[in-house]
C-alpha cells in the first residue's frame, strides 16, 4: 500500500542486506506536475534563500584548481572529471553569480551568466545526490577552505523543491514526514521490538517514562535491522544507573529532510525530538549510532528550534567514552586486533573523533588505525542517502573498493563502526564483494564487555 | 606625456583606484548579505579565533592529500614564492614601494631575480599546460582561469625582457611592464585573482563555523 | 683656405703625408664610433669632402657647449675640424660683432645658399622677442632668417634640442626647442648639458665625410651616440647586478665605487655616450667620479624628479583620490548586497 | 691641496673588462695564424672602469718593437710582450690621446710606407739628383 501523495510504488524492502524502498520497476525521480520553467523557477527561488555571507563568501572564493577531485572518493574510484565537488555545484554556483553576487547586476546586464535550465538541472541530480554522500573530504582539502559539503546540503534545498529528488529518496523522505519514519517504523512497531529486545535479552527498558533526565532516540535501521542496539543502550545505561527513557512520540534519529534537501520536512523531524525531550524535561538526548543524526540534531538542532537547544546532545560514542572515564560504567578486557571506520557526520564533520579512541583504550584492544583513517576517512559510500538510492548501486560498489582496501590493509581481526547507516552499507557491499569483513557495532561491543559488578 | 610617463602615472594611479574600490565593492557585496546565527552549542570558540588558525592551517597539506596535491601544490606554491620575490626583493621595486610607503628593506641581487623570474613564468606555463591538459581542470576552468594566468604572468614576462631589451628602448619596455601591472590590478577584483583577498573570508567562515564545531579544518 | 678646396687637397697642402692622413681616418672613425673596417671608406669619403660652411647661431644659452667644444683641447684634430669647416659665424668666437657679424653672416649664407650648416645652442623664447636678441634681431626672427638656406641644422646641447633649463618648469620665457620651430629642414639633436665634445665634432665630421646626416632615434639624436643608455655601458653595472647599492654618498658602498642606482642615478633611462667617451680626454664621466647621472640629454630631464630620486620611485599623488576610490567601493558593495537581498526577498515571497 | 689618491673614490676595483678583451686577443692570434685574418680593436668604445685601461696594458706587457710616428701630432705603435699583437696611441698635436687601438697582425699598416709617400719621395729624390724624368 501506498501512502505517498506522489503515487509511486513506495513498499518496503526490509529483508535485504541493505534496508530501503523496493527497487521501483518505473522510476519518478521527478516529482510533482510542474513545468519546466516552474521547475526551474522553483529551484531558483530556494537556492537563492541560502545565499548568505556563507554560501557566498564559498561560491564566490573557487579558484578551479581542482584540488577537490583528489579528495572525493567518486573521483578517484572512477577517474570521470564530472565528480569533481565544486563542478556537482556548477548550477548553484550560477544561479549564485547571477542572482547574489556583488557583481550579479552586470553578469545580467551583460549576459555574463546564462540561466539555469531545467536539463542542467536533471542532470546534476545524479552529481548531487548519487555520486555524493556529503562526507566533507572535499572541503578538508580545499585550499580555499570552501566547505563544499556544506553547499551540497545547500544546493539539495533547491533541488527538492523543483521536485528533482532521485525516486527512492524521497519516497522515504517522504514516509518519513509523513509516518515519523523512513522504513516504516511506526509507535506500535517500535514499542513492540523493544519489547521483544527487552525479553530477548532481559533487560529493562523504559519507554514514554513522564519525567527523565535522558531522552534516547534511536535510527530506524537500528530499529528494523539491528534492534541489538537497542538492547545494548538500555543495558549500557541501567549499568550506569541513569534515569532515561525512549518516548514513541520522539523515537526517531534519523533525518531524510535533510539529507533529501526539504528544510521543511526536516525542521519537522528535528522538531518531533525536541518536542519530546522538552516534554519529559530532558536534560540529555542521547543519540544512536548514526551519523548524520548528529548533524542534524547536535549541529543543527538549535537552528532548528530557532534559539538555542534547552538540554545537551551527545552521540552514544561520546556518551560512552565519558562514562567510561568517570568510571560510571567499567568494561572488561577484550585481546583483539581491531580497526575502526569514523562515520564522517561524526567524527570529520561533527568533531567526535577522539570519543571511539578513549572507548578502545578501556577495552585495551590493540586498535590498529586506519590508513588515512579518522578525520581523513575514506566515506562507506552509504551516507547523504545515497545507499537508499537503488540507481547508485553500481558507482557505491565500485567506490567501497577503497574502503576494502583501506580496512585490509590494516589486517586487523575486527572492523567497529558506530554508526548503523555504514554498516549496513558495509553488509551491502560485503555480500556483493563476498568481503570477509564485517562492520560491528563499537556500542554492542561495550555492551557485551560491560562488567556487572559496577557501582 | 609619453608612453612611460603615462604608465607610471594615470594609468598606474587609475588601477590602484580601480583595485580598491573593486575590492572593497567584492568583500562589502558578499559580508553585507544575510547571514543566520549558529544556535548549537559549541564545543569550543569558534569566531575570530577559529577563522584565523584555519587562514593559517589550510596553507598546508594534510598528509592524507600530500601525493594527490604534491605536483600542482609544488609548482602553486614555486609560482606565489617566485611572483612574492620578484615583487618585493628586486631593488628598484623596493624603491619604488618607498616612495610610497617611505619603508625600505634590503633586495636580492638583480641577477637572482631574474634568475628566480624566469623560474616563475617557467612554472606558470606549466600550471597552464596541465590546466589545458587534466581532465577535471579542462571541464572546470573558464575564460577568468585562461585570462587571469595571462594577466598575472604578463609583468613578469615583460619585467624579465627589459634586461634583454631585444633591441628595443628601454622606457618602451618599461611602460609596457608598467602598463601590464595596470591590468593586472585592475582585473584582480573582478576575476579569481581576489583569491588575494578572499582567501581570508572563505578560510575565516570556515574556520568560524568547524573550529567551533571541533571538527577537522 | 678656399672654401671650393677638397679636405684631400687641403691636407696635401699643409704637407700632411698619406700616413699622417690614414691616422686620421683611423681616428675620425674611432670618433664617429665606426668599425676600425670602416677606414678606407672614410678615407675614400675624406679625400672629396667640401668644406662645408658653418653658421653658429646662440640663443638663450649660458655658453656652456660652446665652452665644451673649444675651450679643452676637445677637436680632436689639431684646429683641423676648424679648418675642415669653415666657421663663418660664431658671435662669441668672431672678432667682428655688432652690424659688421651679421653682414658676415648674411655673406656667408648668400655664397653657400643651400648647403651650408646651422648650428644652433640655446631655446628660443617665444614668450617675448624682447627676451633675447641678436643686434636688435629676435632670436626667433634670426633663426628663421638663417635656417632658409641651410642643407640642415643642428642644435647642440638641451637647451637647443628640448628646451632645457630655460624650457624647464614653469618656462617663464616660453622657450621653444629648435626641432618645434624648424619643420622644413632635418634637424640633428646633440642633447647634453653640455653634450659630449667629441660627440659635436663628430655629427660635423660626419656631416663632412658622408655629406648626410647620421642614423637619428626617435629624439632626433644620431644613434651612434645616442643609441644605448649610460646603464648599459656603464663599468658599475656589476655591482647593479650584484645588488650592491651605495646608499649614501660617504659610505662603504660609494667609496667602493657601487653602482648608484639608489642615489637617483638617471642612467637606466638616459641614452648617451658618457660612459664609452668619458669626458675631459676619458679622464672619466659623472658616475665614475661618484656622482648619480642626471639625465641631461633626455628632454626634460629637469622636470623628471628629484636628481637624486631612484628611478623607479613611484610618482603617485591622489592620497585624496584613494579615499574616493574606497568611498565607491563602499558604495558599490552596499548597494550590490541590497539588491541581493531585495532580489532574494521578492523571489521567496513569490515562493 | 689633497692628492688625487686621497679623494675617497677606489681605483683599483676591477670592473671585468680587462679579461675579456685578452680573451678576443688570444683568439684574435689564433686567427692571425690559422687564417692571417687581422683583427683591430678600438679601445675607445669599451666602457673602461678606473684603472682598467692601465692594468690591460700592463697585462699586455711591452714587446721588442716601439715606433714613434710624428704626422698630425705625435703616435707610438708598439709590440706587446705577445708579438703580433701591436698596442697603438694616437695623439694630435696638442698631445690628446685622439685613439687607442690593438692590432693584432704582423705589422701595423700604419708603419707600412704608403705608394703616394714613396712616390712624391722618389720625385724630390729625382729632384735632388737632377733626374729628369720624373715618375707620375
Amino acid at each position: 500500500m501506498s501512502t505517498s501523495k506522489v503515487g509511486y510504488d513506495d513498499t518496503y524492502d526490509l529483508q535485504s542486506k541493505r534496508l530501503s524502498i523496493k527497487k521501483p520497476d518505473v522510476r519518478y525521480d521527478k516529482q510533482g506536475e510542474m513545468t519546466d520553467d516552474e521547475r526551474v523557477h522553483k529551484a531558483m527561488v530556494h537556492f537563492a534563500k541560502d545565499f548568505g555571507t556563507t554560501a557566498a563568501a564559498y561560491l564566490d572564493s573557487c579558484i578551479h584548481c581542482g584540488m577537490c577531485a583528489d579528495a572525493c572518493h567518486y573521483y578517484v574510484a572512477t577517474g570521470d572529471p564530472k565528480y569533481t565537488p565544486i563542478w556537482k555545484l556548477e548550477p548553484f554556483k550560477q544561479a549564485y553569480k547571477r542572482e547574489a553576487s556583488p557583481f550579479a547586476f552586470f553578469y545580467r546586464l551583460f549576459g555574463l551568466k546564462k540561466k539555469v535550465t531545467v536539463e542542467e538541472l536533471e542532470e546534476w541530480q545524479h552529481l548531487l545526490y548519487d555520486s555524493c554522500t556529503v562526507c566533507g573530504r572535499c572541503s578538508l582539502i580545499c585550499p580555499m577552505g570552501i566547505d563544499v559539503a556544506s553547499l551540497v546540503s545547500t544546493a539539495r534545498h533547491g533541488m527538492f523543491k523543483a521536485g528533482l529528488v532521485p525516486h527512492e529518496l524521497h519516497a522515504v523522505a517522504e514516509r518519513a514526514e509523513i509516518d515519523g519514519s523512513p522504513l516504516g517504523v511506526t509507535k506500535t512497531v517500535f514499542a513492540d521490538r523493544l519489547e521483544w529486545m527487552e525479553d530477548e535479552h532481559e533487560v529493562d527498558i523504559n519507554i514514554d517514562k513522564e519525567q527523565a533526565d535522558i531522552l534516547v532516540v534511536m535510527s530506524s535501521i537500528e530499529i528494523q535491522k539491528y534492534p541489538d542496539s537497542m538492547a545494548a543502550t538500555a543495558k549500557i545505561l541501567n549499568a550506569a544507573g541513569e534515569d532515561w527513557t525512549f518516548r514513541t512520540d520522539g523515537f526517531e534519529a534519523t533525518n531524510f529532510g535533510m539529507l533529501s534537501g526539504n528544510l521543511d520536512w526536516q525542521r519537522d523531524m528535528s522538531m518531533r525530538v525536541i518536542n519530546a525531550a522538552v516534554k519529559i524535561g530532558a536534560k540529555l538526548v542521547l543519540l544512536p549510532e548514526c551519523g548524520h543524526a548528529y548533524m542534524a540534531l547536535r549541529w543543527m538542532g538549535g537552528n532548528m528550534y530557532g534559539k538555542p537547544l534547552p538540554f545537551k546532545v551527545q552521540h552514544v560514542s561520546e556518551y560512552l567514552a565519558d562514562a567510561l572515564n568517570s568510571g560510571k560504567i567499567k568494561v572488561r578486557k577484550v585481546d583483539k586486533s581491531v580497526t575502526f571506520h569514523d562515520p564522517c557526520q561524526v567524527s570529520r564533520r561533527g568533531g567526535a573523533t577522539r570519543a571511539p579512541r578513549e572507548i578502545f583504550k578501556h577495552l585495551g584492544v590493540e586498535l590498529r588505525e586506519l590508513p588515512n583513517g579518522g578525520d581523513y576517512n575514506w566515506c562507506c559510500g552509504g551516507g547523504g542517502g545515497v545507499v537508499t538510492i537503488h540507481r547508485a548501486d553500481e558507482l557505491r560498489y565500485k567506490v567501497f573498493k577503497l574502503k576494502m582496501e583501506q580496512v585490509e590493509a590494516t589486517e586487523a581481526e575486527a572492523l567497529y563502526s558506530s554508526c548503523a547507516n555504514c554498516r549496513q552499507t558495509f553488509d551491502d557491499c560485503q555480500s556483493h564483494y563476498k568481503w570477509d569483513y564485517t562492520a560491528e557495532s563499537l556500542l554492542e561491543l561495550v555492551a557485551d564487555s560491560l562488567q556487572e559488578d559496577a557501582a | 606625456m609619453d608612453l612611460l610617463e603615462f604608465a607610471r602615472g594615470p594609468a598606474l594611479q587609475l588601477s590602484i583606484y580601480v583595485l580598491l574600490a573593486g575590492s572593497i565593492w567584492r568583500v562589502l557585496g558578499i559580508a553585507l548579505l544575510q547571514s543566520k546565527p549558529d544556535y548549537s552549542e559549541p564545543r569550543q570558540a569558534g569566531g575570530l579565533g577559529g577563522a584565523l588558525k584555519v587562514i593559517w592551517s589550510r596553507a598546508f597539506t594534510a598528509p592524507a592529500f600530500k601525493k594527490a596535491t604534491m605536483y600542482s601544490k609544488t609548482l602553486g606554491y614555486t609560482l606565489h614564492i617566485g611572483l612574492f620575490v620578484t615583487i618585493f626583493f628586486f631593488v628598484p621595486h623596493i624603491l619604488f614601494f618607498k616612495g610610497i610607503f617611505g619603508v625600505s628593506w634590503p633586495g636580492l641581487p638583480n641577477s637572482a631575480i631574474f634568475f628566480v623570474g624566469v623560474i616563475t613564468v617557467g612554472v606558470a606555463l606549466a600550471l597552464l599546460i596541465r590546466r589545458m591538459t587534466h581532465p577535471v581542470l579542462r571541464l572546470i576552468s573558464n575564460f577568468d582561469d585562461y585570462f587571469s594566468w595571462f594577466v598575472t604572468i604578463l609583468p613578469v614576462a615583460t619585467g624579465l625582457i627589459i634586461p634583454i631589451r631585444f633591441g628595443v628602448r628601454y622606457e618602451t619596455l618599461l611602460a609596457i611592464h608598467i602598463l601590464s601591472v595596470a591590468l593586472l590590478l585592475v582585473w584582480l577584483p573582478f576575476s579569481k585573482l581576489a583569491h588575494t583577498f578572499l582567501i581570508f573570508m572563505s578560510r575565516g567562515t570556515t574556520g568560524a563555523i568547524l573550529v567551533r564545531r571541533g571538527a577537522k579544518t | 683656405m678656399s672654401r671650393t678646396q677638397t679636405l684631400g687637397e687641403i691636407l696635401q697642402a699643409r704637407g700632411v703625408s698619406r700616413r699622417g692622413f690614414m691616422k686620421y681616418c683611423a681616428t675620425t672613425a674611432s670618433l664617429l664610433a665606426l668599425p676600425p673596417s670602416m677606414v678606407p671608406r672614410i678615407a675614400h669619403a675624406l679625400e672629396h669632402a667640401r668644406r662645408p660652411s658653418v653658421i653658429w647661431l646662440s640663443f638663450q644659452e649660458c655658453t656652456g657647449c660652446t665652452e665644451s667644444l673649444t675651450r679643452s683641447a676637445s677637436p680632436t684634430l689639431e684646429g683641423l675640424i676648424f679648418d675642415s669647416i669653415s666657421l663663418d659665424y660664431h658671435h662669441t668666437l668672431q672678432a667682428a660683432s655688432g652690424d659688421a657679424a651679421e653682414a658676415a653672416r648674411h655673406a656667408a649664407m648668400e655664397e653657400n645658399m643651400g648647403n651650408y650648416l646651422v648650428l644652433v645652442d640655446g631655446s628660443v623664447p617665444l614668450g617675448n622677442p624682447g627676451f633675447s636678441t641678436i643686434a636688435g634681431i629676435s632670436n626667433y626672427d634670426m633663426l628663421v632668417e638663417t635656417v632658409g638656406g641651410a642643407a640642415a641644422v643642428v642644435a647642440i646641447g638641451s637647451c637647443a634640442a628640448f628646451g632645457g633649463i630655460p624650457g624647464a618648469d614653469p618656462n617663464p620665457t616660453g622657450a621653444a626647442a629648435i626641432q618645434d620651430l624648424v619643420t622644413d629642414k632635418p634637424v640633428v639633436n646633440v642633447p647634453g648639458c653640455p653634450p659630449i665634445p667629441m660627440v659635436i665634432t663628430a655629427v660635423l665630421t660626419q656631416f663632412l665625410t658622408f655629406g648626410q646626416l647620421p642614423e637619428l632615434d626617435k629624439h632626433g639624436r644620431p644613434v651612434a651616440f645616442f643609441g644605448q643608455t649610460i646603464h648599459d655601458r656603464c663599468y658599475r653595472r656589476p655591482f647593479y647586478e650584484q645588488g650592491l647599492f651605495a646608499e649614501t654618498f660617504d659610505d662603504e658602498g660609494a667609496r667602493k665605487g657601487w653602482c648608484l642606482y639608489k642615489l637617483g642615478c638617471k642612467g637606466p633611462i638616459t641614452y648617451n655616450a658618457c660612459a664609452t667617451m668619458k669626458w675631459n680626454q676619458g679622464t672619466s664621466f659623472p658616475i665614475e667620479s661618484g656622482h648619480p647621472c642626471l639625465g641631461c640629454s633626455e628632454p626634460d630631464f629637469w622636470d623628471k624628479g628629484g636628481f637624486y630620486n631612484p628611478v623607479s620611485t613611484a610618482s603617485l599623488g591622489g592620497g585624496a583620490a584613494l579615499a574616493g576610490a574606497a568611498a565607491a567601493g563602499v558604495a558599490l558593495g552596499a548597494a550590490a548586497a541590497a539588491l541581493s537581498r531585495r532580489r532574494q526577498a521578492r523571489t521567496i515571497k513569490e515562493g | 691641496m689633497t692628492s688625487l689618491d686621497t679623494i675617497n673614490v677606489q681605483v683599483e676595483q676591477s670592473h671585468g673588462n680587462v679579461k675579456p678583451i685578452l680573451n678576443e686577443v688570444m683568439h684574435a692570434i689564433d686567427r692571425l695564424l690559422e687564417a692571417e685574418e687581422p683583427t683591430v680593436i678600438d679601445l675607445a668604445g669599451l666602457p673602461f672602469g678606473p684603472g682598467e685601461l692601465e692594468r690591460l696594458e700592463e697585462s699586455l706587457g711591452r714587446g721588442e718593437l716601439h715606433a714613434e710616428l710624428d704626422a698630425l701630432g705625435a703616435s707610438h705603435i708598439r709590440e706587446t710582450a705577445y708579438p703580433g699583437v701591436w698596442w697603438l696611441e694616437h695623439r694630435n698635436s696638442a698631445g690628446d690621446v685622439v685613439g687607442r687601438y690593438l692590432e693584432i697582425t704582423r705589422t701595423p699598416e700604419i708603419l707600412m710606407s704608403q705608394d703616394a709617400d714613396i712616390l712624391a719621395g722618389r720625385a724630390r729624390l729625382g729632384e735632388m739628383l737632377g733626374d729628369k724624368e720624373a715618375r707620375q
